[in-house]
């Protein structure tokens, strides 16, 4: 029985798990690095202990201070949040050498997924689809016609010791496949001096979906919908819904199954994401996240399902509260990443909050862990609050996004609050029609 | 009131807002037989709940810096409480001191003794493991403020020696 | 179509309003006293109109100014939210006659719900339960007797001349009744000059339970499940909650059926609440609410149904957005009322909101119009904020509650904060065990 | 109180004004035995729309009070932005002002008229009656701040006379 749980990160994350633990009458340690001392979860926790300098290598990053903290603070299990540690099988086997519980997957699960090859392999052996292509590299003109037959057109030919963009070329039908494998080739060659290349499916206007899950050490396996996050600047999301705009029921309902089997079949344990890569209602898997993402709120809006809440049930060996049909789908919710940046040159600003003030109302959740007089410090990154909002239909809950993003005050720091504002207006989001590249279109063309 | 006491006040309200913010200061009050000046910055949380391994620093810092003496002191000496904290050891980890090599020994050292560098003054229980804690160069031990079995943070301050 | 809405209040409930026309695309123009240039209201709406000095009788109960405010605005409707205007027929009759449109009843309805005896009168008549006893004066021991065995026992006799309490004696059973009879009539007679006495049903530890309902011009009522008010102080409601910890599933259809029915043969239009007592399952009617009330987020929590958002639907001539089979009770929500006034004097405490700070996270909604920086007028009541707490189970709304508490500040001014921090604490509220009477015997006996 | 005081100490809030926003401050107190001065920010929200029919006063009021010298400037005349507010007749009530009986009449009064008491400056029309706003006494048209047709709230500066 989970009694005290040590929070192995800082900012929101760290408020957020503060918050589920509270709600289980749960007691709390919030570790902090010197930078963090007057953080909101250090401020609220039960017990803190300073782990470090600034620097997350000294200190988030430090697995041997955070056991020590949950040994000196009596705490029996640690909950990793997302980023720093969370990812890290050698912490997770810690944790538990050490007799406390890890609220999170195996070591083994985590090791797995965090190896791109090895992900992949475990997704097809468990009937995930992947993005389709040759196998191995390309022998023959011949060969590589009759696998972009199958795949269907069009295709891309990829450098196999490629990156950066280079020997890569896209063959939209069966005549212009034999040029741009040459091309390819001869450029690969260019520049790395190798002339191997393979083919892939091209996918040329994906948006990103991803299934969230949750399992049990019972065998119970739940997906909780999906979370369209494809408006992303640099790999980064920076606006997440839920439902995804671009899915009917079935579809939904068709990966959903597909991913939770998948899981059910690996014998995973706790909270999970398997991100898809979508386009013409078909799903090309690219990594499964083995903890809570950021963007988990939206989940939580429309099924009124506490993820974290969850995590520490299943790691403490109970069974899901729920069942798969108990997960409901109500509504629509938008996550809107509001940055301590200048909301056109993406600047950091770190500083002092000089004014904060949460916008309320109906429907309306606030995830920060920033307040009046808070100084952000420039160590790590710039989220400072995830504006949550949920409606009856899209358009209900982008109606109320723009009128809650209009209430929100933070001053003393640039935001990134105006480039939201702007896009809950832009036609093509309030459409729900944009792809993974869109954002970044719209922010060069603006 | 002559206008050169006056420039002499806002001269020193200026040099209280530069120490205010050089420390990172919440409130200033100064007071003599002349005069009172309390000069302050905006306004923090009140937390909820005290933590309970250590005591973070107040959420409104209501440290009275005298202009002439800017102190240096750092939020974790501040929250020791410690006038001596200032140069004190502190501590490179998290865990466990313990002031004797085992149960009932007598310990490392104890105040007055002289140490030269590098003579351990205590050990930092971590993970099963023990981490001395040596003296970074000879003195006395003028003072030790942790006691044997008390769970320290990183940074907190252990023994002073001059 | 509605398309500027006039908000004839202030406080939180004007912030309330003006979010719902935001989220419905409606313009919003906010009145105020010159006591109250620097509302939230004010500051958000679209536009706003100062209509008088600070007293209420010469700004937000002048019926004239409001109506010349919205006639140089061109605002269409008006929105009186609770209090002030809000039950005056005069007023809604004024706001008709000058060609704009009232949201809430007819100025009729207004009327007769404002005069108890007429209210009862139509309750009886449509079928609503109402508190039984001797129709007119007790004439003989023998008739009153005949009563109090048609009614049961214990009986209350009430002077009929009466009030605050003299002139009214309990009897317990039958033996008790003629002595009971004999004091109230000299006790009153003493009082009063008039030993006329009437014979009512006695209920000794009553709830609080009032029905939320809806109606449309289409003959569309639909109830949304019952609230229960019960801790209260000086007839004031503290906290609230629905569903009501002390009704089964069944006598919540029932007496949502009975209400509902009435309010369609009433042919009644906008939301209104209907109040009882209830002790042992059984509902007694008190009075009919012609308004939106305070407490209202707690049934938009369990049902995700926007009151605002209807009435102004229905102000406009469209329909209810649901049917009643669409009035979901998902899990249970809890509001407390947080006042500026000390939690154990209840002293009135106006002046500086020097910190403030929201609580944050999974279904929390914090109902305010202060902000940090924002001066409390002496002129009007000491409500700041409203808290609403939604969980799945009363047990996790309870404890939900509980970390909200923890984590809201108001900092330069007293609250009931703390109040309410003990009262989430205390074993009858967390056991839902409590009537009309619990929190003045707590807050005696404390 | 001599007015060069005035001035002194008028200097020395403006003194302490710069300081505060120059240092970022919330607030300043200074006390010595002739005066005690205090002046604080209060931190306001930053309206996210501005309002149509009559602008709200600027979110952050950093006005400097002496304490020996409280002003009586109303909001509503800071909102008017206008020097001559403070002795303006006010708006009784909201409404639409008119300056001249019927449309294309000569207006009831012009700046630099001559008025007695009671003699009708300007008409407001609410809910579809005329109010007429008269001269509290005799004097001159000095500024006419309203224009004909011009919606105002309660408290609105109409016109000055003097």
């Amino acid at each position: 029985m989970i009694k005290k749980v040590l929070i192995a990160n800082r900012g929101e994350i760290a408020l957020r798990v503060h918050r589920a633990c509270k709600e289980m009458g749960i007691a709390t340690v919030a570790i902090h690095s010197e930078a963090d001392r007057d953080a909101m979860a250090v401020r609220l926790a039960d017990e803190s202990v300073c782990i470090g300098p600034a620097p997350s290598a000294q200190s988030y990053l430090k697995k041997s201070q955070i056991i020590a903290a949950a040994e000196i603070t009596g705490a029996d299990a640690i909950h990793p949040g997302y980023g720093f540690l969370s990812e890290n099988a050698k912490f997770a086997e810690m944790v538990e050498a050490h007799g406390l519980i890890f609220i999170g997957p195996t070591a083994e699960h985590i090791r797995t997924m965090g190896d791109k090859i090895a992900a992949k392999q475990a997704m097809i052996a468990n009937g995930v689809p992947v993005v389709p292509g040759s196998d191995g590299g390309i022998t023959s003109i011949d060969q590589a016609k009759k696998v972009a037959r199958d795949i269907g057109y069009p295709v891309l030919i990829k450098a196999a010791a490629g990156g950066g963009g280079r020997g890569m070329k896209v063959a939209e039908d069966e005549d212009a496949l034999e040029t741009a494998i040459k091309t390819a080739k001869t450029e690969s060659k260019a520049a790395f001096g190798d002339d191997a290349v393979y083919l892939e499916k091209y996918l040329g206007k994906p948006r990103h979906i991803e299934v969230q899950i949750i399992a049990d050490t019972h065998g119970n396996v739940c997906h909780l919908w999906e979370r369209d996050c494809s408006l992303q600047r640099r790999h980064q999301k920076v606006l997440e819904e839920a439902p995804s705009p671009a899915l009917t029921d079935e579809q939904r309902n068709e990966i959903g199954d597909i991913v939770a089997k998948a899981v059910q079949k690996m014998g995973y344990r706790g909270a999970g994401t398997m991100e898809f890569l979508c386009e013409n209602g078909q799903f090309y898997f690219i990594e499964m996240n083995t903890r809570l993402q950021v963007e988990h709120p939206v989940t939580e809006m429309i099924t009124g399902i506490d993820l974290v809440r969850e995590q520490i049930r299943v790691a403490d060996g109970k069974k899901l509260s729920f069942s798969q049909d108990e997960v409901l789908l109500v509504g629509h919710a938008i996550e809107c990443r509001i940055n301590a940046e200048h909301a056109e040159t993406f600047v950091p600003s770190p500083g002092t909050i000089t004014d904060f003030h949460a916008p309320g109302g109906p429907d309306v959740r606030l995830d920060s862990a920033v307040y009046s007089g808070y100084r952000i410090p420039p160590h790590y990154d710039s989220l400072i609050a995830k504006l949550i909002v949920h409606g009856r239909s899209r358009k209900e809950c982008v109606m109320r996004l723009r009128r809650a993003l209009d209430e929100m005050v933070v001053g003393g720091v640039d935001t990134t609050l105006d480039l939201h504002r702007k896009l809950v207006e832009a036609e093509d989001v309030v459409d729900g029609n944009y792809d993974i590249h869109w954002l970044e279109r719209y922010l060069g063309l603006k | 009131m002559p206008a050169s006491k006056k420039e002499t006040e806002a001269e020193l309200v200026r040099a209280l807002a530069t120490i205010m913010n050089d420390a990172d200061l919440g409130e200033i009050e100064v007071e003599n037989s002349d005069v009172r000046i309390r000069i302050n910055k905006t306004f923090s949380l009140q937390p909820q709940a005290m933590p309970v391994v250590a005591p973070t620093p107040a959420p409104i810092a209501a440290v009275a810096a005298p202009a002439s003496e800017p102190t240096s002191a750092s939020p974790a000496e501040a929250a020791a409480g410690n006038a001596a904290a200032a140069n004190a050891i502190k501590s490179p980890m998290v865990g466990t001191v313990y002031l004797a090599s085992e149960p009932g020994a007598k310990p490392f050292v104890q105040v007055g003794d002289k140490v030269n560098a590098g003579d351990t003054l205590l050990l930092i229980e971590a993970m099963k493991t023990f981490n001395p804690v040596s003296a970074p160069s000879a003195g006395t031990v003028k003072q030790i403020l942790a006691s044997d079995g008390q769970p320290v943070e990183f940074g907190e301050p252990l023994i002073v020696v001059e």
